[in-house]
């Protein structure tokens, strides 16, 4: 029972916690990208990852099982699916979602087809874990939401955690998952603390958490969108309007059901994300909502989103860009209001 | 039976299966288009010849047919499969671009030009944790060569120490375009010498030599864990796929590896071994077409 | 006037004929893409592209405007990204947009972005050429609708025409465009016989084509869709079910103003497709009429798209994979009844 | 002024400029991380000495403050980019690793390792079609050079015989891995070599000799249309982005390329020198300082 003792951590020491707990417990798992031993043919310290989230792997399990690559995308995404599919679990990371354009056909032909191509043959226990997510200055190529292409893609899980808990517990389950899962981590989110049971349970892919109940209004929203939705719902809550948060976890597969039950009592959705406008996340959202939520639906579905640009460089372009809790504020006002 | 007889007959099994399936395609029955690998048989038996699944595993181009067989996928389901039929490897979903038989030590064909390269050095690096002397190899063309895919996997294996073989054929061609064009007249051997690994090239006429070559090769890489690169230079003896209109080849007529193998044998043995193995991809590639075709399973999506 | 004598040709001899026009007429325009000359450095004779489209371009304007290259997409898409920066007009071919994974960084984080990082000073008048669609045979890797994904990308627009005059019209659009356009010929069409006008008038983007006028349900499709849907709109008439049909031309810009007033007489969507069924273009048009158009439907608007696996090779499989116009009308039927 | 005493003005100015940013970003005005070329400057202005915007376009990695400044582009205008100021380049859109300015001849900068190089060979394309005598530059590092967009780019370029410079600028590291580990050990410019363009080594510590072979190289793509590459040593003075904690180069101190040259200069010249270009790009970085952060305008979407 002591293992179920409480303790308080980040987002980045969770994961990295997990990934302690998942190399001792499973001799298949590897851990594969750049920089996460770091410091490869020099004579200093390790650097454990940008992020920290790899740290103290190496010396621990080796670099057998903990191996820096070259920056080489495409072969080395690629090696951990054939790693995979011969046997090991590889957790693949990819420094920063935006760079899923130098090896996006690993991803989108290989992994993700592989098991179907093998008429369902081969297993594919590959994780990709990557980052996402504006708000640090990181500009256009270090800060995109890729989130919702990626789950647009058959063949691919994708899940996306908003706290330390969900993050360990996530990653577990894409370890052990016979299928490739992508796993993105907010980057503005790694030092939110939050409890976490020691022995880190497995949380299951494909299961919403209902983050906040309500009765006025559904919101559906991860990462740092989340935690300005959790914002806006508090101010809103003074003023008497009741908001129901749900957390999806996994972008696919989506947690419809517990998106469509809360409908049933809210009867509004609004979708607040930093992926596209057009096309992303929130549209699918929106065509759960409208497509088999029609009948609970007393009002138009609404999302908010970035402008469909790029993500802009300058402190006051970037914060203008993303959703702020204020402008969750007034579109839920706007939306309570128009009926 | 002598090794040079053995090639043949394989090699030969390889020709006739091919040109059965071309046969089947005419009639209507394959799907899509298919790529054939006539003219590079010898070098892929004499290759796999030194690899033996599931311990080695080996990846191939669009133009695997040849590979998986040479790997020794079951005929008949390799048929099948690029036939569309029931009985494929992969149940008909996969295709003649993606033939898999890992429990033979094919893991995978690919539609992408290059990209199955990638995902050999993952079954390489799976051997190299196993440490059961396990390596893995990959196929590829003269045309895949110049891809991203295949240049980061040359660097990634030498960084890494991975045991992994790459094979390029190279007919000469990528598509309709010459790979002396495509590469600007590099030495691909050279270049690939240039990233840091053993390079050698294979005469892909010579089938005794090739046997021998291989076998060293592989041993080399087995033994140091370290990767290797063959060159092997073939005809492509039925267009980019087959029925295509090669005008783009105005003079071109290649010779054949296996004729010139089948001088070096015994002429009556040698053509009695040919007809046997023309006998046996007949029935292989028959038996498949009688199979139905592969149709939805109601289970699961996944597998539709 | 006589340039105005319609004449009858196919899709791909459209193209081809719009190339032809376009590199006559803009000399800073060329062609860039593998084998669409073809033969390159043999002595037979030119292939001019695997579907024909850019046949005798290379003997008519030369190759060094009609450029072969190496199976190398990222790094000649990207030299026409920077051909395109520095004032050419080019028009790169990808064989099958399967195959913009192995280029996707050069799309996705290059292309797209380069005129929002440059402040809006620099014109990226770059036009991506490539195909899509199932229905061949080719099996899950040459054989997929990525325009929805691509939509989804800040900075590209993306066309997919579906008659020869609409090809060669949005072809000249693109060619004019001062960003880059992304166009999907669906590849069982380029045999389609329409009428065109000689001289091959542009077809502005965002606009779409109302294909057929009615009054029930309005129905979205394009390329191989699009015809099942007009063929299972002929069969509903008979029974007098009354199916308007819009063809969008473009995936981003959408015509939204012509989808939403279409609604409000119709007051039902359904939206065909062969992308993914889950975050893919029909989410992106059902979230549209479900956001925009919410007063006007009196039903649930609904999707129809294949199975969310990747394209199967066997026959009866990939026929049973792709909705069929059958499916069409009985999804209609069910969405009438439903009221 | 002599040609060793230019570069060293312009040197020094672009390393006073980077320590202004430095200071600049410890004072918390700059949004994101900034990677500076301390170290590579003189490499980069010899280099840039002979190419001329904007027939001549360059393009260049995350790391290139330098790279913008030696091709001319306005230091008030740069440091602003960097800082996120309403008169950057591009109006505070881009930042850091996006510095563009063509009319200098400074094509573009990039987020993702390797992504500048296709781009160069599109500028190459346009040079070698305008027939007006330019070519395209484009710098990377040692990591870089293991990415497939580089490594395909080398082969482009030698097929189509491509007006291209390829610069690596060899530090030894990409982030915290050693170019050693990364590469295995190959030598990087014999591997650019192979693929059939030109290479040579150049000593990032002496200018005299950077200045003439730069020269030499860029005349040689010039009048032959073919690419060629320089592999240039040079040290990571700083980091890999400004701040880091870098406790992976335990014993790491390198010489400074500057101070060398310093040495070979009359010394009461060089110094008067140096506090010039100091004074210069002090106020070039205050004057961008004082400018008002970039803000969203009303108008268009596009440009937010
Ligand atoms: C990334 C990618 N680009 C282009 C193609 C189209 N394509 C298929 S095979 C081929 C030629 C390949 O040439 P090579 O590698 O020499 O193999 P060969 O066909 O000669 O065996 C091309 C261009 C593809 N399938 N994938
Ligand atoms: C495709 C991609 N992978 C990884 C990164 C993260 N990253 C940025 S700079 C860098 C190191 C680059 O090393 P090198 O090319 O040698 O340039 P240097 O920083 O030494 O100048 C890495 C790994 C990136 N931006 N893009
Ligand atoms: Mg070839
Ligand atoms: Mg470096």
């Amino acid at each position: 029972m002591s293992e179920k003792t409480p303790l308080q951590m980040t987002i980045a020491q969770a994961l990295n916690r997990a990934h302690h707990q998942i190399l001792e417990a499973e001799p298949r798992a590897i851990v594969i990208g750049e920089d996460i031993v770091g410091g490869a043919g020099l004579d200093g310290k390790e650097l454990g990852g940008v992020f920290g989230v790899t740290a103290g792997l190496a010396s621990r399990f080796g670099t057998s099982r903990v191996i820096d690559t070259p920056i080489s995308e495409t072969a080395f995404v690629g090696m951990g699916l054939g790693a995979a599919m011969t046997g090991l679990k590889p957790i693949v990371e990819v420094m920063f979602c935006d760079f899923i354009g130098v090896c996006f056909d690993q991803i989108l032909n290989q992994a993700a087809k592989a098991r179907y191509l093998s008429g369902g043959r081969i297993d594919v226990p590959l994780v990709i874990r990557t980052t996402m997510g504006a708000g640090d200055g990181s500009a256009a190529m270090h800060s995109q939401s890729l989130h919702g292409l990626l789950a647009s893609v058959p063949g691919l899980s994708v899940v996306c955690a908003s706290t330390p808990s969900d993050a360990a517990g996530l990653l577990k389950s894409a370890l052990a998952a016979p299928d490739p899962v992508i796993m993105l981590d907010h980057k503005g989110l790694y030092g939110m603390i939050g409890d976490v049971e020691a022995d880190l349970p497995a949380v299951p892919i494909g299961r919403g958490r209902l983050v906040l109940k309500g009765s006025d209004i559904t919101l559906v929203a991860i990462g740092e969108m989340l935690v300005r939705a959790t914002k806006a719902a508090a101010q809103l809550a003074e003023r008497g309007v009741s908001v129901e948060i749900i957390d999806p976890r996994s972008i696919q597969p989506l947690d419809t059901d517990m998106i469509l039950t809360s409908l049933e009592k809210t009867k509004r959705l609004l979708v607040v994300d930093e992926g596209p406008s057009y096309g992303g996340f929130a549209d699918r959202v929106i065509a759960v909502a409208a497509c088999d939520g029609y009948s609970a639906l007393s009002a138009a579905p609404q999302k908010l989103t970035p402008p469909h640009t790029p993500v802009p460089y300058g402190r006051l372009l970037e914060a203008a860009w993303l959703p702020s809790s204020e402008a969750i504020v007034s579109k839920i006002d706007e939306m309570m209001y128009e009926e | 039976m002598n090794t040079l007889l053995s090639l043949y007959k394989e090699a030969s099994f390889i020709r006739a299966f091919e040109l059965h399936i071309a046969v089947a395609s005419e009639a209507g029955h394959v799907p899509g288009l298919v790529h054939l690998c006539s003219g590079a048989e010898l070098v892929e038996v004499a290759i796999c010849r030194s690899l033996t699944g599931p311990r080695d595993q080996v990846t191939g181009s669009h133009r695997s047919h040849g590979l998986a067989l040479a790997m020794g996928a079951d005929p008949v389901a390799v048929a099948a499969e690029i036939l569309g039929r029931k009985g494929g490897l992969s149940k008909g979903r996969g295709g003649t671009q993606h033939l898999i038989a890992p429990e033979r030590g094919f893991l995978a064909s690919n539609g992408i030009v290059g990209a199955q390269v990638p995902v050999a050095a993952g079954a390489a690096l799976t051997a190299k944790l196993m440490a059961a002397g396990g390596i893995a190899a990959t196929f590829f063309g003269d045309g895949a060569a110049n891809q991203g895919a295949v240049l980061e996997t040359m660097n990634l294996a030498v960084s890494l120490n991975l045991p992994l073989l790459f094979v390029m054929e190279n007919n000469g061609l990528g598509q309709s375009t010459s790979a002396d064009y495509a590469s600007g007249g590099a030495d691909l051997c050279a270049r690939a010498a240039a990233f840091g690994m053993k390079a050698e090239r294979m005469d892909g006429y010579k089938g005794a030599r090739a046997i021998k070559q291989s076998a060293e090769i592989i041993d080399y890489v087995r033994m140091s864990g370290k990767p290797a690169f063959i060159e092997a230079n073939v005809p492509r003896l039925s267009g980019h796929y087959f029925g295509e209109k090669a005008d783009y080849l105005a003079h071109h007529e290649a010779d054949d590896p296996l004729e010139d193998l089948a001088e070096s044998l015994d002429s009556g043995v040698a053509e009695r071994v040919r007809l046997e193995a023309e006998q046996a991809a007949h029935d292989a590639v028959s038996d498949a077409l009688n199979m139905g075709e592969a149709a939805p399973e109601k289970s699961a999506e996944v597998v539709l």
